[in-house]
């Protein structure tokens, strides 16, 4: 294990919150005590960063691995259901299934439809209808 | 004037584009993909929104997700730069159909200016002098065999859709004739999905020397000098001048009325670029006609004090050219050099984690560029820098002022062509003025 | 010309200074303070030496270190850039006697206008208007108030060896001045080493305008117009322009020939800035005279198109000036923003390590500077990181042009006075021009 | 491991938040507890280079506490003898006193006489006679 090692392992520590940590493998051990956890925004974190214009965050709950999010497969206007006057696709707490559709968005005239990628309940609607998203942009929380 | 302008391109020609907009009152939103969060013309413009993934096609390509954004940001405008969708003439159309401003001239100009063919048949009709050529695409081996002996050898066979210098075939005999059409005419279909190839007279060892002209929407049309840029690899230019040390008044006097003429000729507006082939007599012959801004706009800037990319912005909103021709005067000597991540022996890009920067100053050198220290030079998309471009009084003086400001650039953590652009700056050819397109190739 | 030029300094006037330098074809060896050894003007000169420690009176500030530095390095000429050695009249000295060429005029004449009541005669002399004053040193308190019945108040107590603002006293009642004029002899002693004061009516809300002067060694003295240096915070310029609202073309003309009588008067040669208040009947009275090249030369650059730091090299080497008062015209509109490393609101200095940096860039924007990324800015020296230097056809223009590279410009890891001067730029006074010296007083 | 492992880890350490190390593998065991972390903790922080315009090098020697280093106390010619035909006042191998003149440093004419500043055995002279010297430059080791 040599220091090039041991940086990259302090790298990934101040991604998180682990504030001690011991290894042992074929290569040796090694143990150490951090001072503090990694806040929203640690120095040396890997993962891109949201641009200063953009608005896309970084939702911590995927860290969570069993949290999931459905993001915007194109640039356009985001609608909760098929037409002003009908029911929303899903609510937080509905239970959906891959391939059924959340939601619309809207892009040169056309609804392009968007499907969940996962089987679960949804924990959180991130985009209020009617406003613009980017690609990229995440519009649900799954939990699976 | 546009209220707000979506930047439907990245790097330096975003940063470019929105500089200009910011004084002229305008309201910036930059694209950007995957790949680019971190680029700065992200961080300069006034609002900043993500249209795809790293892949251009997905990206800066996407007509769809470009227009999608200019709507859901209430844009009026929408600048393509150089490059991905500055020529495309289905964008425009587009624009034009949804009501968004173009900065550019109409589809129909851009298309009918695509096909060499047709662009040609417009020079020709300009009374502009053209290579000898085959007047019309070729229709098949045997027509190409005859059209050969009319033009003689060597020969070149370009595509109709193409530009660039991609799929342009040289042929020195009538026996390699054959072949070379069908390569020619199958690599055309594949790269721009359209086959036709036409013929002309291989002009050997020609300056490249280009018009910029600029025609507002109101009739005036005013050239502003030439630009020399002979200096190329692989038809990529890399060394830039104005003006060109082989063009003297009277000569620029004759393709810049030839520009105009062409100009006039096919209703051009907004900015563009005439090219011509040079020989060693002096004689000029119309090559393409670029429409719309070009990396190499600079050099004209510092010697005509006409900020080209205002100008272009005000003529897409109606305005009037603030000057006629007699105007226009070239002051002292610009180059530009273009600073590229890649490897200067064998040219292979070298993107990567920009770890130490010190950019070059002073009077008389600007840097028009996009990296920033800690950038990471994506690895998607083509590899210019910055472009370095100096402003003297003199030629002599130009060249001593980008030789000392490429000593002082400093980029560390990637490779870039810069050894190569200082070797060019203390080559006895290239300060003599002494350059042809073939100038590199003999470049030891 | 030279053959080696030792640069008498640091900073960003170090690096202006070897660009200039590298032009005219002369080597250049910079020196460095052990707080300096990754100063941007050691890595970009010829060659480097150390010449002390950290403390300026050790190192910059050390004559024997730097006159045996040019003897090591076998310099023939030495260029103090502005502050530390440039308005030395002994280092001057030292230079002459040993036969080395100092960038500058004769100590005799720095001397000179180095006391500000032997330079005030001289301009009297010269038929330049001054403020009413004392006519010579003030002897004691009793003759302070003799004078002071004559002069009239509010009026102002300045040392004779002063400059730049140190140790002034102004006062406004007679009861105040006898203990004004014994702490302003007081101050000046320790300051100066001279104890000698003077007293001057004092000229409320006046502007600060120069005049840059260039004279050879062949009787031929030019102004290059004046520049507009209100904008100060205890007497430290931080925006300048050139011209300046306040000065049409009868005044400059009558500006500048007091200028030029006075530099013909004293055989002033090299390039020099008479300093002069002008009150809001816009009439102006003689300050004092700078006998070396001003850190805001290069708005007088931009606007004229003449390389002040090159003409004062040739100069010294004893050329004649390439051009005649008829040939200089002002052209444009140029501003200069000094980025200091201080807090903003309190002024505070804020030295320490560059962590993230972007310069503007693009036309009409210069970037005169010594920092890069990962440097360190030292706490021993001045301020000054940067000088961000605009041009543009019309004052309007230059304040956007300004504006948008102020946004642009960022330094990560220290302060920087930089939310001020973004401040400025949108200021309605400073966009009417109405800007005089208590301007940035009154700024909340 | 050797020290200048060790010396690796501890700058590395330095640079982050880590209080506790403890570390083994093939070549032994180490185990450090720092008083404290580092301000800010910049990962990427780089010990003060020597310029590459200078000549002075971080002399390594230096790192052995019995080796001093004398050095130049200003620009100017370095003189090993005080005339050209004199002896040299210090050889390699010659024993000095502190307060001995061990050379003499040319500046604007004038003869600087430069003194030891220990007592010990010159184990090095570093500039040859007659060559320009800077502040700061190394002349001679001497080993106290």
């Amino acid at each position: 294990m040599d220091i090039k090692d041991i940086k990259a392992l302090y790298r990934f520590l101040k991604t998180t919150d682990i504030v001690e940590f011991e290894l042992e493998d074929s290569r040796g051990k090694v143990k150490m005590r951090l001072l503090q956890a990694a806040e929203g925004a640690p120095e040396t974190r890997a993962l891109p960063k949201p641009s200063e214009g953009g608005k896309k965050e970084e939702t911590r709950e995927e860290l969570k691995s069993n949290l999931k999010t459905i993001t915007s497969p194109m640039v356009g206007t985001f609608y909760r259901s098929s037409a002003p006057e009908a029911e929303s696709f899903v609510e937080a707490g509905s239970e959906v299934k891959t391939g059924q559709v959340v939601c619309i968005i809207e892009a040169m005239k056309i609804m392009n439809e968007v499907e969940s990628e996962y089987t679960g309940r949804v924990v959180a609607v991130l985009v209020e209808n009617g406003q613009p998203v980017e690609y990229g942009e995440p519009l649900f929380n799954i939990e699976i | 004037m546009f209220n707000k302008m979506l930047i439907a391109n990245r790097g330096e020609i975003a940063v470019r584009v929105i500089r200009a907009c910011r004084e002229l009152g305008i309201k910036t939103v930059a694209v950007y993909s995957e790949a680019d969060r971190e680029g700065l013309h992200v961080k300069i413009a006034d609002g900043a929104i993500c249209i795809g993934p790293a892949r251009s096609s997905e990206s800066y390509l996407n007509i769809s997700s470009i227009i999608s954004s200019v709507e859901v940001v209430d844009a009026d405008a929408v600048h393509p730069g150089y490059g991905f969708m500055a020529e495309s003439a289905a964008f425009a159309e587009v624009c034009e159909k949804c009501g968004i401003r173009f900065i550019g001239p109409a589809s129909s100009v851009i298309r009918l200016m695509g096909n060499k063919i047709q662009a040609k048949k417009e020079a020709e009709k300009a009374r502009i002098p053209v290579m000898p050529w085959s007047g019309c695409a070729l229709k098949d081996e045997k027509d190409a065999m005859e059209v050969s002996k009319k033009i003689g050898f060597p020969l070149i066979i370009k595509a109709a859709s193409g530009g660039g210098g991609r799929g342009m075939k040289l042929v020195h005999t009538q026996a390699a004739l054959g072949s070379a059409f069908h390569m020619a005419a199958m690599e055309a279909l594949s790269a721009f999905g359209d086959g036709e190839v036409f013929m002309e007279r291989y002009c050997e060892r020609p300056r490249h020397i280009e018009i910029q002209i600029m025609a507002d929407e109101h009739g005036n049309v005013v050239h502003l000098g030439e630009r020399e840029c002979s200096i190329q690899r692989r038809h990529q230019k890399i060394v830039e001048e104005a003006p060109s040390p082989a063009v003297d008044e009277k000569l620029r006097h004759r393709m810049g009325e030839a520009s105009i003429r062409l100009a006039k000729a096919i209703g051009y507006t907004n900015v563009g670029t005439v090219e011509f082939l040079v020989d060693r007599q002096k004689n000029f012959h119309f090559m393409e006609m670029n429409t719309r801004v070009q990396v190499e706009h600079p050099v004209t800037e510092l010697v005509t004090g006409v900020d080209v990319v205002k100008e272009q912005i005000k003529i897409a909103a109606g305005g009037k050219l603030p000057f006629r021709q007699g105007d226009i005067a070239m002051k002292g000597h610009s180059i530009e050099c273009r600073i590229n991540a890649e490897d200067p022996v064998n040219f292979i890009p070298s993107p990567g984690r920009i770890t130490e920067l010190r950019l070059p100053g002073g009077p008389g050198v600007r840097v028009d560029t996009a990296i920033y220290c800690n950038y990471t030079v994506p690895s998607h998309y083509d590899p210019l820098l910055a472009k370095l471009i100096v402003h003297a009084p003199t030629r002599e003086a130009a060249i001593k002022k980008m030789a000392g400001a490429l000593d002082e650039f400093h980029v560390g953590g990637i490779k870039t062509n810069m050894p190569l652009l200082r070797e060019i700056m203390k080559d006895h050819e290239f300060i003599a003025g002494n350059t042809d397109i073939e100038f590199l190739s003999r470049f030891s």
